[in-house]
Order: C-alpha cells, then sequence, then structure tokens
C-alpha cells in the first residue's frame, strides 16, 4: 500500500516539476523543478527496491549537478539576468518563444508515437510479471558486481571522471592574458 | 524486500512531510500574527543604508565553478566508492583482500591524480586565481 | 590443434602494450620508444607465423576455423536474438592476413626507425603506428562487424593523425580532416548497415550472418522498399568504398600522402586501404545474396580505369604511388565483384607487399635526395642501387609481368572479369568491368614504368632545379647534390629486399608462371586457391559457440582441394569450367600484351624519347588529368556553395572520360578528333543548355545545405529524432 | 498496480519533456537541463528492466554508470557555457553555430 | 533494509495488541507508529535547537565571562520560546526585488533535507526509525539539500550580501562534503557496510572497541570528520557565509521573522545531526558499555540517554570552538579543504583499507587483546 502511494507521490513530482521544467519561464526556477523532478525520480528507484540507486541519485543530483548548474546559471547571468529582471512578466530572451515550443512538441509528439509504437510491439513479447517476493540488499550486489563483472567499467569511469576533471578545469580556469 | 518492508521508507516521507507542514503552518500563523506594514524602505535590499544600485544577480566569478568542478567529480568518485568499501571486509573474509584492495587503490589512485593535478595547477588555491582573475578583468 | 586464446591475443596485445608505453612514456625511453614498437610487432610477426604456419602447412583442413566468443551483451528477450558477441575467428583468409600485416608492419617499423631518425615527430610517430598496427591486426582477428567496426575508427583515427602529424603545416592538417570527413561517409553508412543486419538476425557476428543466409533469414526483409540484404550489402560496402578509396570517395587518399613515408606505406597502401576489401570479401555471401556483385564489380572497374588515367600525369612519386594504390584497390574490388574470390584476396596480399615495398623505396629516394617531384631526379640508379632493385622488382609486379606476383593476382582478375563481362550472361553493358580492366592494367604498366625511368633512369637532373623546392620534409639545407652512393644499411635496404623476394609469383601461386603448368610445391602448389575460398554458408548453421577461455580442439582433417569456383564460391562442378578456363586463357595472353606494350611505350617515352610524351598533345586532358578531375575542387565547391563551376568541370570529365581509354594506346588521330568533339559537346551544349539546368538543381541543392548545414545543434536535435522515428517507422519494428 | 508499463510511460514523459526542453528553450543551460531529463529517464528504464525482467542488478550498474557519465557531461558542457558567455557574452544557443572563432 | 522502528516493536506483545486495535491493518499501524515517533523525534531535535541557541549564549557568556540570558524562566532556560514567540509574530518582510518563489522556497528546503536525515538517526539499538542499508550515505546525500536551499536562501534575496554569502556558502557546503565523505567511507570500509545498525553492530561493548580507536587512521579520520561536519554546518570557525564583519549576516541578511526562524531551526539540528552521526560511527553511538543478554525498553531508553550524551558532548566542543577560534579567511578555508583535509582523508582511506587487509579487520583492541 504504501510502495503505491510512494510510487504514486514520486510519479507526481518527477512528471509534474518535468513539466515545470519545461514551461517555467525562469532559468533559476527551471533549475529548482529539475532538482524536484531528480529527487521524485530517487523515489521511483526506492519503489523499485533500488535503495542504493536511489540515494546515489540523490547524491550526485542534487549535492552536485544541480549546484553545479545553479553556479553555471549565476557565472553566465549578466546580460540575460538583466534584461529579466526589468521585465518580471515578459519572457525571458533565452527562453524560447511559441515557434521554438511549436517545434518541439511537434518533435515530442512524433517521439511520442513512435515510442508508443516501440512501446506496444515491446508490450506484446512480454509476460507481464509480478513483483518478486524477495529483493536483497542491493549495496552488497552491486559492490560485487563492481569489483567482479564490471570491474573495467568502474576503473575506467575513474579515467572518465579524471579526463572530465582535467578538461573542464582547463576550460573553465581563469585565464592569463 | 517485500512489500511490507517498504514501509521502512515510510518515516523518510513522513519527516519530509512534517517538514513542509511545518513550514507551511508556521509560515501560516506567522500571517495570522505578524503585522503586516509595508513600506519601500523595508522591501529594499538591506545594503547597509545606501541605495541598492543594479541587481545583484549578476556573473560571478569563475572560482565558484571551478570548486563545484572538483567536488562533482570527488562526489562521484566516491559514491562510486561506497559500494565497493562496504563489501571489502567481505571480499577480505573471501580471501580476495589482495585484488580487492589492488582494485581499490588504483581507483583512489586516480583519485589522487586529480586532486594532484589541480593542485598544481593552482585551482585550489583561492587568493591567487582571485588575483588571476582581477587581472583578466582589466 | 589445440589453441587458446593465450596463443592468439599476443598478435593484438604486443602492439597495444607498446603504444600504451610508447604514448606515456615514449619521451623518456632511447630513441623515444621505437625499437618497443617494433618488438612488439616482432613478438605478433612470430605468433602469427605460428598461426599460418598451422593453418597452411596441412595441419587443419581446408574449411577449418578457430572462433572464440564471448557475450559483451545480450538484449535478448522472448525468442527475440538481440546480442553482441565479441571474439576471435581465424579461417585461413584471417591466419595469411594476419601474417602478411604483421610481417609487413614490421618490415615498415623496422625501416621507419631509419627513416624517422632525427624527425620532430619520432616519438609521436611510434605512438600511432604500433596502435594502428594492432587495430588492423584487431580487425583481421575479430569475429563480427562490431569489433571489426571499432578497428576500424581506430585505424581511421590513426590515419588521420599520422597524416597531420607534421601539425605546422596547414596542408597537412587539412588532408587529415579530409581523410577522416571523407572516409566517415563511408563509415556512417557501415554502421547503418550493420544496425540494419542487428535488427534482423539480432547478431553481427560472421557465423551468424552467414548462417542466416543459409537459412534464408534474410528472405522476404525488406528496408523502404528494398531488399534487406541489397539494402545491408550496399552499404557495407559503402563503408568499404570510404576506407578502401573507391571511385566517388578516393578523393582523400592522395592527399593522405601528407605524412611520413613509412606511415603511408602501412596504411595508405598495404593494410588500411586494404580492410575494405577485406570486409567486402567477408560479407562476400551477403553480396551475392543482395545482388550487389555486379554493382562491385563496376565501382571496382572506374576506379581501376581513372586512378590510372590520372596517375599518368602526377609528377610527385608518392602521387603516382597513390594513384596506382587506388587503382589497384579497385582491381581487388573488381576481383570480388566477378567471382574471384581468392584472386582478390591474393590482389590484396600480393599488393600489400609490392606496394608497401614501392612506398618505402619511395621513402628511401625521398629521403636521400630530399626531393620527391620525379622531373628533377633522374639517372639515381648508380646512387641508390639497392633501392632500385626493390623498386625495378614492384615495379614489374604491379605492371603484371610473367612471374612476378602482381602478374599472378591480376591475371587471374582479369580472366574473371572477362568471363563476367562477356561470356557469363550478364547484361551486354557489364562489357565495361573488362575493358576498363584491361586498359587499366596497360596504363600500370606505363605509369609505373613512366616512374622508374624518371627516377633512375636518363641523366640526374637534380642540380637544374635546386632553386623551387617547396617540398621538402621542413630540413631543406642540404640539397641535391649531396646524395652519396647507397650502402646496404639494414634499417634501410634490408626491408626493401626481404619483400621485393616476395614479389615473386611463385610464393603465391605456387608455380613460376602462375598458369597450370611448372608446378613448385608438389601436391599443395596452389596453396593459395586451395585454402582461400568464400564461406561455405550452410556450414555455418547450428554451428555451436566455443566459450572465450576453451581450448580448441577440432578434429584436423587431411586437406581437400576444393574447386574455383565463380559467383557462389561453393564446392561442386560448374559447368562453365571450359569457358572459364577460356576466358583465363585469352586474359592471360591479352595481359602479357598490354603490360609489355604498355613498357614499352614508356621505354619510347621516356628512354628513347622517340614519342613526344603525350602531355603535350592533350594540353586540355591533361589538364584535367592534372587536377584529378576535379574531383577535389567538385567536392569542396559544393560544400562551400560554389558548386556551379565543379559541377560544369565534373560534366566536362564526364564527356571524356567515356573515350579516354584510347589516350595511351597510341590510337592519336582518333582520340584528337574525339577529344574535339569532345570538347565542342562541353563548350556549346554544356554551356548553353546544361549550365541554366544544372545551376537551378545546384543552387537548390546548396539551399537544402545550407540549412542543414547552420551549425544550430537543436536543428541537429530535430534532424535526430526525424530520421530517428522515420527509420523506426520504415523498418516497421 | 505497479507495473513495468507504469515505469515506462514515466520514463517516456520525462523523456519527450527533455525533448522539447531540448528543442525549444534557446538557453544553453536550459538545453543541459533537458538532456538531464533524457538521461534520468533512460537510467529510469534501466532500473525498472532489471527489477521485472532481468531480475538481476546490471540495470542498476547501468543507470549508476549513466550517472556517472551524466556528472561528468555537466562538468564539461556547463565549463564549456561558461567560457562561450566569457567570450560572446550570451548564452543564447544560436550564436553557437561555429566551431572555430 | 535490516530493522525498522515497526519491526523491533513487534517483537513485543503490546504490539500485537494494538495490530489489534487498528483492526489488523499493518501500514496503518506502521504509519501512525511512524508519525507518533516522527513527531517525538522532531519535537525533542527542535527543542534541542531551541535549547541550542540558548546554550550557544550561555555558553558563550561563560567562556566570556558574562552572565548570559537570565530573565526568561530559570536561568533564562526559556528563553528560546520568547525568541519562537518573537519570530512569529514578526513582520514578514522580503524585499521587492527578491525572487518570491525562491525565497520562500529556500528555508523549506533546508528544513526537509534536515528532517529528512532524522530518519536514520540511530537513537539507540531498537529506536531507529529506519535502518536502511545506505543509512549513512542517505544520510550524506540528503543533508546536501541544505547546501542548495544556502545558495538559492542568498540568490533569491537579490541583495548583494545574501549572494555572496550564499555562494560562498554553497561552494562551502559541497567543499567540505568531500573529506567528510571519504571519511566516512573509511568507517564503511572497517565496519563492512553503510547501515547504522551494522556499524553499531561492530563496536558493542567497551569504548576501546568504538572505531575511533579501531586503529590510528580512524582516529585520524574522527577529526577530519568533525572538522569538515563543522564547516557543513557554517559553524565558527567555518561561519564565512553568515560572517557578521563582512557580509552583514550572509545569505539571510534579508530573511525576518518565521523564515529565518526555520532556516536558524535547521541550521542547529543539523549540528546536533552531525554531532549525533558523529557519535554513532566513531563514538560507539547509544551501545552499552556492557553486554547485556535481554533487551527491554528501558535499556533502550538508556541507550537513548547515552548517545545523547555523547552527541551533546560533541554538541558542547562545537559551540566551544566557536567562541575559541577566529574566523578563517576565504582562502584559508579552500585551502584547508582540498590541500589538507581532502589529502589526509584520502591517506585515511588508504590507511584504512590497507590495514583490513594486513590486519585482517581487526582492531588495536583484538590486536592487543586478543579479541574476536
Amino acid at each position: 500500500m504504501f510502495v503505491q502511494l510512494l510510487f504514486l507521490l514520486s510519479a507526481v513530482l518527477t512528471v509534474g516539476c518535468a513539466v515545470a521544467v519545461a514551461v517555467t519561464k525562469n532559468i533559476m526556477h527551471s533549475c529548482i523543478f529539475l532538482l524536484g523532478s531528480l529527487i521524485g525520480i530517487a523515489g521511483l528507484y526506492a519503489t523499485l527496491g533500488a535503495d542504493f540507486v536511489a540515494v546515489t541519485q540523490i547524491m550526485v543530483y542534487v549535492g552536485g549537478i544541480v549546484i553545479l548548474m545553479l553556479f553555471a546559471v549565476m557565472l553566465t547571468g549578466g546580460k540575460d539576468f538583466a534584461s529579466r529582471a526589468q521585465n518580471l512578466l515578459g519572457l525571458a530572451p533565452t527562453m524560447g518563444n511559441k515557434w521554438t515550443y511549436g517545434i518541439g512538441l511537434f518533435v515530442g509528439l512524433v517521439f511520442l508515437l513512435t515510442n508508443i509504437k516501440l512501446l506496444s510491439s515491446i508490450m506484446k513479447s512480454y509476460p507481464e510479471k509480478t513483483f518478486g517476493n524477495e529483493f536483497p540488499s542491493t549495496v552488497s550486489q552491486i559492490g560485487h558486481l563492481l569489483v567482479k563483472d564490471h570491474v573495467l567499467a568502474f576503473e575506467l569511469s575513474s579515467v572518465l571522471l579524471l579526463g572530465a576533471l582535467v578538461g573542464a578545469a582547463i576550460i573553465a580556469r581563469p585565464r592569463k592574458q | 524486500m517485500t512489500p511490507a518492508q517498504f514501509d521502512g521508507l515510510m518515516p523518510i516521507v513522513i519527516l519530509m512531510g512534517i517538514a513542509v507542514l511545518l513550514f507551511t503552518g508556521g509560515h501560516f500563523v506567522s500571517v495570522l500574527l505578524a503585522p503586516k506594514k509595508p513600506s519601500l524602505l523595508k522591501e529594499t535590499p538591506y545594503e547597509c543604508g545606501e541605495q541598492p544600485v543594479g541587481s545583484a544577480w549578476s556573473a560571478f566569478n569563475v572560482r565558484f565553478y571551478v570548486v563545484g568542478l572538483i567536488f562533482i567529480i570527488f562526489d562521484v568518485e566516491s559514491v562510486l566508492m561506497f559500494p565497493v568499501a562496504s563489501i571489502f571486509k567481505e571480499l577480505n573474509e573471501a580471501g580476495e583482500g589482495a585484488y580487492a584492495l589492488i582494485i581499490f587503490l588504483s581507483f583512489i589512485s586516480v583519485l589522487i591524480e586529480g586532486i594532484a593535478y589541480c593542485w598544481k595547477k593552482g585551482d585550489l588555491d583561492w587568493v591567487k586565481s582571485f588575483q588571476v582573475s582581477a587581472k583578466n578583468n582589466k | 590443434m589445440e589453441y587458446t586464446v593465450g596463443s592468439i591475443a599476443p598478435i593484438f596485445l604486443a602492439p597495444v602494450i607498446a603504444f600504451v608505453i610508447n604514448a606515456f612514456l615514449g619521451r623518456k625511453l632511447p630513441r623515444q620508444g621505437d625499437w618497443l614498437a617494433t618488438l612488439s610487432i616482432f613478438v605478433s610477426f612470430v605468433f602469427s607465423a605460428k598461426i599460418f604456419g598451422d593453418f597452411i602447412f596441412g595441419k587443419f583442413a581446408t574449411d577449418y576455423f578457430i572462433h572464440k566468443t564471448f557475450t559483451w551483451f545480450d538484449l535478448s528477450y522472448g525468442a527475440t536474438i538481440w546480442k553482441v558477441d565479441m571474439g576471435v575467428y581465424i579461417d585461413n583468409m584471417a591466419a595469411i592476413m594476419l601474417l602478411m600485416v604483421s610481417g609487413v608492419a614490421f618490415l615498415i617499423h623496422l625501416f621507419s626507425t631509419w627513416y624517422m631518425d632525427h624527425d620532430e615527430k619520432h616519438g609521436r610517430f611510434f605512438v600511432f603506428l604500433p596502435l594502428f598496427t594492432s587495430a588492423m591486426l584487431g580487425l583481421v582477428l575479430s569475429d563480427n562487424l562490431f569489433s571489426l567496426f571499432i578497428f576500424w575508427e581506430i585505424m581511421g583515427f590513426c590515419s588521420y593523425s599520422l597524416i597531420g602529424i607534421y601539425n605546422k603545416k596547414e596542408k597537412a592538417g587539412d588532408a587529415s580532416l579530409k581523410a577522416f570527413m571523407t572516409t566517415r561517409v563511408g563509415d556512417v553508412f557501415l554502421l547503418l548497415g550493420m544496425v540494419a543486419i542487428w535488427m534482423v538476425i539480432g547478431s553481427v557476428s560472421y557465423v551468424d550472418i552467414y548462417a542466416a543466409i543459409a537459412e534464408g533469414k534474410f528472405a522476404g526483409q525488406t528496408v523502404i522498399g528494398i531488399s534487406l540484404a541489397t539494402f545491408a550489402g550496399l552499404c557495407i560496402f559503402l563503408g568499404g568504398m570510404g576506407k578502401s578509396a573507391q571511385f566517388p570517395l578516393h578523393v582523400w587518399l592522395p592527399d593522405a600522402m601528407m605524412g611520413p613515408t613509412p606511415g603511408s606505406a602501412l596504411i595508405h597502401a598495404a593494410t588500411m586501404v586494404a580492410a575494405g576489401v577485406y570486409l567486402a570479401l567477408r560479407m562476400y555471401p551477403l553480396m551475392v545474396l543482395g545482388d550487389l556483385t555486379w554493382f562491385i564489380a563496376v565501382i571496382g572497374a572506374i576506379t581501376a580505369f581513372m586512378a590510372a588515367t590520372i596517375a599518368l600525369v602526377q609528377t610527385d612519386i608518392k602521387a603516382v604511388l597513390a594513384f596506382s594504390t587506388i587503382s589497384q584497390l579497385g582491381y581487388m574490388m573488381i576481383g570480388v565483384g566477378v567471382g574471384s574470390y581468392n584472386a582478390a584476396f591474393m590482389h590484396l596480399i600480393t599488393h600489400a607487399i609490392f606496394k608497401a615495398c614501392l612506398f618505402l623505396s619511395a621513402g628511401s629516394i625521398i629521403h636521400s635526395i630530399h626531393e620527391q617531384e620525379m622531373p628533377k631526379m633522374g639517372g639515381l640508379r648508380k646512387y641508390l642501387p639497392y633501392t632500385h632493385f626493390a623498386m625495378m622488382c614492384c615495379t614489374l609486379a604491379i605492371a603484371g609481368i610473367p612471374f612476378f606476383s602482381g602478374f599472378v593476382s591480376k591475371d587471374r582478375i582479369l580472366g574473371d572479369a572477362l568471363y563476367f563481362g562477356f561470356m557469363a550472361g550478364q547484361s551486354p553493358l557489364m562489357a565495361i568491368v573488362p575493358i576498363l580492366g584491361f586498359a587499366g592494367a596497360g596504363l600500370t604498366a606505363f605509369y609505373m614504368f613512366r616512374m622508374m625511368f624518371l627516377t633512375f633512369y636518363g641523366e640526374n637532373r637534380m642540380n637544374d632545379h635546386h632553386h623551387d623546392h617547396g617540398h621538402g620534409h621542413g630540413h631543406d639545407d642540404h640539397h641535391g647534390h649531396e646524395i652519396h652512393h647507397e650502402h646496404l644499411n639494414p634499417r634501410q635496404n634490408v626491408p626493401l629486399l626481404i619483400l621485393s623476394v616476395f614479389t615473386l609469383g611463385f610464393w603465391f601461386a605456387g608455380t613460376l608462371t602462375g598458369q597450370s603448368f611448372g608446378k613448385v610445391f608438389g601436391a599443395k602448389t596452389e596453396w593459395f586457391k586451395i585454402l582461400v575460398e568464400a564461406p561455405k554458408v550452410e556450414k555455418f548453421v547450428g554451428h555451436p559457440r566455443e566459450t572465450f577461455g576453451s581450448t580448441d580442439s577440432k578434429p584436423t582433417v587431411e586437406l581437400e582441394h576444393a574447386h574455383y569456383h565463380h559467383q557462389t564460391g561453393y564446392a561442386g562442378p560448374n559447368p562453365d569450367e571450359h569457358k572459364i578456363h577460356t576466358a583465363h586463357t585469352i586474359g592471360a595472353i591479352l595481359s602479357i600484351i598490354i603490360a609489355f606494350s604498355g613498357v614499352f611505350l614508356a621505354y619510347l617515352m621516356y628512354i628513347k624519347k622517340s614519342v613526344k610524351p603525350l602531355a603535350s598533345t592533350f594540353s586540355g586532358y591533361t589538364e584535367t588529368l592534372k587536377n584529378k578531375y576535379y574531383f577535389d575542387n567538385l567536392y569542396v565547391d559544393l560544400i562551400i556553395k560554389k558548386g556551379l563551376l565543379g559541377f560544369n568541370k565534373f560534366l566536362s570529365w564526364f564527356d571524356m572520360g567515356v573515350y579516354d581509354r584510347f589516350a595511351v594506346d597510341g590510337w592519336a588521330s582518333v582520340n584528337r578528333w574525339i577529344f574535339k568533339a569532345a570538347k565542342w559537346f562541353d563548350n556549346v551544349i554544356v554551356d548553353a543548355i546544361g549550365v541554366d539546368g544544372t545551376g537551378v538543381a545546384v543552387n537548390l541543392f546548396n539551399l537544402v545545405l545550407r540549412i542543414v548545414q547552420s551549425g544550430k545543434i537543436q536543428f541537429y536535435f530535430v534532424m535526430l529524432v526525424m530520421v530517428l522515428a522515420s527509420y523506426i517507422w520504415t523498418l516497421n519494428i | 498496480m505497479i507495473s513495468l508499463i507504469s515505469y515506462l510511460l514515466i520514463s517516456l514523459v520525462l523523456f519527450i519533456v527533455g525533448l522539447v526542453v531540448m528543442i525549444s528553450r534557446k538557453n544553453i543551460v536550459a538545453i543541459l537541463l533537458g538532456i538531464e531529463l533524457i538521461l534520468n529517464a533512460a537510467a529510469l528504464n534501466f532500473v525498472a528492466y532489471s527489477r521485472f525482467v532481468t531480475n538481476n542488478l546490471d540495470g542498476h550498474i547501468f543507470s549508476l554508470f549513466i550517472i556517472v557519465v551524466a556528472a561528468a557531461e555537466a562538468a564539461v558542457g556547463l565549463a564549456i557555457v561558461i567560457r562561450f558567455f566569457q567570450i560572446k557574452e550570451t548564452i543564447h544557443i544560436d550564436e553557437a553555430t561555429q566551431l572555430r572563432n | 533494509m535490516n530493522q525498522t522502528l515497526v519491526s523491533y516493536l513487534s517483537q513485543y506483545e503490546f504490539y500485537d495488541v494494538l495490530l489489534g486495535i487498528f483492526g489488523k491493518n499493518e501500514g496503518l499501524l506502521a504509519f501512525v507508529v511512524y508519525l507518533l515517533f516522527a513527531g517525538a523525534v522532531v519535537g525533542l531535535c527542535a527543542t534541542i535547537g531551541g535549547l541550542g541557541t540558548y546554550a550557544e549564549r550561555k555558553i558563550s557568556a561563560d567562556i566570556q565571562q558574562r552572565i548570559g540570558p537570565n530573565r526568561v524562566g530559570p536561568y533564562g532556560i526559556l528563553q528560546f520560546l520568547a525568541d519562537g514567540v518573537k519570530m512569529i509574530t514578526k513582520e514578514d518582510v522580503m524585499p521587492n526585488t527578491a525572487d518570491k518563489f525562491l525565497f520562500y522556497l529556500a528555508p523549506m528546503l533546508a528544513l526537509v533535507g534536515v528532517f529528512a536525515t532524522l530518519a536514520v538517526l540511530p537513537w539507540s539499538s531498537g529506536f531507529m526509525m529506519a535502518d536502511l542499508n545506505v543509512g549513512i550515505f542517505y544520510l550524506i546525500a540528503i543533508s546536501s539539500l541544505v547546501g542548495v536551499s544556502v545558495f538559492l536562501g542568498g540568490y533569491a534575496s537579490n541583495s548583494k550580501w545574501s549572494m555572496l554569502g550564499g555562494m560562498r556558502g554553497a561552494s562551502q557546503i559541497i567543499s567540505y562534503e568531500i573529506p567528510v565523505t571519504i571519511s566516512i567511507l573509511s568507517i564503511t570500509l572497517l565496519a563492512g557496510g553503510m547501515g547504522f545498525g551494522t556499524i553499531l553492530g561492530q563496536q558493542l561493548g567497551t569504548p576501546i572497541n568504538w572505531f575511533i580507536f579501531h586503529n590510528p587512521f580512524a582516529f585520524i579520520a574522527f577529526f577530519v570528520y568533525f572538522i569538515g561536519a563543522l564547516a557543513e554546518t557554517n559553524r565558527a570557525p567555518f561561519d564565512l557565509p553568515e560572517a557578521e564583519s563582512e557580509l552583514v549576516s550572509g545569505y539571510h541578511t534579508e530573511y525576518t521573522g518565521m523564515r529565518f526562524g526555520f532556516f536558524a531551526l535547521a541550521e542547529y539540528i543539523e549540528v546536533f545531526v552531525v554531532c549525533g552521526v558523529g557519535a554513532a560511527l566513531f563514538l560507539g553511538g547509544g551501545n552499552l558499555p556492557f553486554n547485556v543478554q535481554f533487551d527491554i525498553i528501558p535499556l533502550q531508553l538508556f541507550q537513548v540517554v547515552i548517545f545523547m550524551t555523547k552527541a551533546l558532548l560533541l554538541y558542547y566542543v562545537v559551540i566551544w570552538i566557536r567562541w575559541t577560534f577566529p574566523r578563517l579567511r576565504v582562502d584559508q578555508l579552500m585551502s584547508i579543504c582540498w590541500k589538507y583535509l581532502t589529502p589526509i582523508a584520502i591517506f585515511n582511506l588508504v590507511g584504512n583499507a590497507v590495514w583490513v587487509v594486513v590486519f585482517n579487520g581487526k582492531s588495536i583492541a583484538d590486536l592487543v587483546f586478543g579479541g574476536h
């Protein structure tokens, strides 16, 4: 019962905040709605029994990516913010207009139809399974998978992150003239 | 987890709900009780009595971003280390301690490499990069 | 035989290790780690030689293969199989290829240690060369299209890096970009073809594809209205066209000569460009099923001939070799197309050897005299005797002189082409395949000997020109007259001499002449014919998989003689046996005559000087050739929105191209008349009528391009989703 | 009540919203937000499949690595945005049409 | 999920009685139990937070040889209630240029983030609301909401002081999260799990079994954790985001009334939570110092008392530090985090990993006294 409730709550939070991301005019608000959506997804992970992934989601996205995005908005805000601040009700110049939204919705619709087609064909070949009754702790299993089956990906991800760190630091570093 | 075991997640939701309720409730009470006498001076951001010039929402120093950047990389690396650390003891007891140690240390060594790089390049020096960027802004 | 992965893996891993060490520590090693790279390739060579020995000298049956797989990822659900296996697949063809690649690569590495000495890019060169070699070996070892594609892209990257290795030169950067982008066109198609196959049979493993063909899984499957086999085969062949520099996508290869010569020898002559042919050979059953062989043959023929004509007028020694490479790759494609499976593969091998040797010789010359323009050479024979010897052997081979390897392989291809064009009941239009093929063969003999004569014979012209260099290697302070007599240098000449030994035909044919008499090796005399044959797809149905770590212990069976057959490559009596025999006999005689007449003409022009070089006679046409049929201009102009001019030139080429096979045979008067007619046609018809119409067309095309190439990333998103959606809807997944 | 299809539908909605954001917004940071939504939709699918179909944890690993890659992507992407802003003084996506200069 | 409050209580008979009252509806009963317990915990924490403000003033007064609040109630102990009433009845002022939505949202996020951490706080071996498998990891993760709220508080005010404070606060919080996380990683490695139950189960008995005394690296890790936690909660000497002498009051300069109160409440509760976590991870939490074979509710309450004592002692140290050490400069702040704490934390982690492998997971005490 609680699972269903949690699922509903998370689903509403996820989808509602995602839609808000799309329609909000203020980029800062968009970021915050993204935060809500990501927390909702963490809730969905929790309903799937994926506790570690759920917490990772919160840890990386809420603690990291969203803050990074907020920083980036602040660092790039100047001009666009100034114009937005003077015209609180009007559309911010960079947030799109009815044409771009029209194109976006059209493409979204195309994708939706395509996906419904795909989903219907996939669903035909899947027998619906019910919830398994036992779902043991994921952490130790994930740990074993990381050091056994996926050890290469595990090690390489550290290299990837190092590369991202070095690359982004080089790009973002204040330059000497 | 059986469906019933998901109930263990209940306190998290309840506590979050309490937080939201407490906030809105407290806010409501304050709306009821608190006086409401707005004036222009009150609604002006406090800048030590001076008239604020322009908005505070302007471009900031890139320094903050670099800190955030280093943070997120370390954050993600520590996230990946958590499950391995959790089973480290277990692996050691199963006789695979050396293997686990090698895996773990090689992962950490890349982390150390990252911090060494940033250290060497001065990304960890707040003042130095302020000076550099001050020159940059001229 | 008991094979484990352990005896195969070093072939691929040794160069990878060398690459990693050189990439990170190369600067600290003595000689920047070139010895390490060379050593690693030698390790590969030793292991390859073991496999080659086991496969070739009778331990295994003709159709024996080692196949070990592990599942990389598996998205199967229900009865639908969607997975990618990775693994190793070695059959006779792969074994031969492995030995060739590792052997040639080893010799080229050895040569490079001499050639790149004291070069500023020495270290970087020896980072990419082992990486490239490992990728090529990996490509040969791989058992599926997916890993093939990975290695394919790594090779593309190495090629890009090596072409642009002198990154201070702007031309080098442009050339590397051009090579990367042009091959990318093909790669996209390759990926598309791969996905199409994967969608249908759920695997991209060779054996699964063969089995699916045998089981008829491709029957009735269509993509956008054409049969799936045709679609996938075409896409995969287009990928091969990009890599193997076939006709519309050949433009990158000549520019690729900006890189160091040994790099060109390995990548752009011996191995990487042959990967396209190798792919076509691997996918041969699919090509047959998709009825694409005629297309391959025609593309090959056009390439072979067109490149040969362009090579006629090039003055840069590396450019001549580059175009001759394109031309020879065209022959291989003809071979694939006309069903001459093992001859195509044999030509791949022989060409790799003699063209590597030619490039190395050219490198030897360039490094000795710091000059690569042939008009400024001449008379080098007495300075560079060993190089001359090696280069002469190779030239004889490529020209198709009997007893040399090129004759053996090319003659078979041409014989089959003759059969294909005139006797196999194909459309009469297919006659252009043998016609262009033979014409190209004559041209090959002519331009190769032109190169030899201009370079090594006649008087030394170097002192005449020493003012205007511009093609030097960066260090052009000592110039021209300072060449010393060549001494036998183990790193400079020995690779050349070793390679030149293998330009003899009997290594490959087993007979001295390449025909059925004069056998050298006894019963196994025609080992190439026996061992290399088109995959028999039926064999692969229900073939059990072996795990990656398992020991391979299939029973070894005695060698049996395979029959040499057309189109299908399956064993069994061929009703057309005698026709083929006739075609081969005619082909042999014709090609001998044509080759010798080409050589003779070159001799007349450049040694005796009794015939004036045709360049002066057909100045307009020569101009076209010198501009390589304006292909570069065409592409450049189309892209940078000046398409009209390029399109016009393209049309003019189109008109003239029909006739120019007469250009060399001395049919001067006829040709001149036709040429004039063509010119008239070009001027009057095209300019007056064609310009308006084509102008509009080109403008329209430009308009589309301008929209598509806007650089607006959101438009790309839209396109991406639309293409994805259309793919899903048309494939009706 | 909760089955695979419900998760798939949520992830579909997320994906489409992300797509719409990516296409209709002109602010580069907003486009990155859209990309995050899309990545999350994919990761959610992985976990849902691993719960309902494959019954092992490979899907979890996949989504972990998706999160890792998303972090790296956000870091580098935002760094590029910041550098772009320093050069062009705007983060309007249509200004970013050239690879050079 | 090892154990929850409900699963713990269900071993007692009175739970079955309760279940009967609720018509065998386990979910509903669990909800009620959790709700009651959560309410109690929140009330307790709010009291602790309120008393924290009082204690802070009183202790600072002690240190500065003043008297401190002494008017409201005995020894002024009801001062916090008076403060609370003041906050509720104070006029709620918002700058007219502020971002209203975020201005409302920021304190709420702080409150949500801090309250959610209470769900896994181990009051005793039985009285934890949820002993999640990912307990401590979850705690770190969800408390990062506070960082967002600090940033948003600063941003939404649209005042320069607030903005600077918010930026500083957010970057300080995220920076110090790294050494804290890595120190906690060390403990995870020693305990072989992230759940508080697992971690506490390893520290049973006498203080010699606490993780702080497990090995030298863990000992250092405790101090790294504690310093990092101070900075993460914006406590002095790391209180740069609200440095009065520089930034007026930092990110909550523009906040008044109830919303300021919530910020303050969240901050004080968070300090208590990090102290509690420190006590649980390193100092044996609520474990009894002796072995008992039976388990009754009063014993659990005794555990709660032990836990509270440890946590409040740490709390006292936090306040003590505040009034003893001068504030750091921004550059010192960053270099302490990245150049000292993080390398030391990584060193500790490596040391702990090597220790586990070399000594087969035994602590110093085990090695000396031959335990386990």
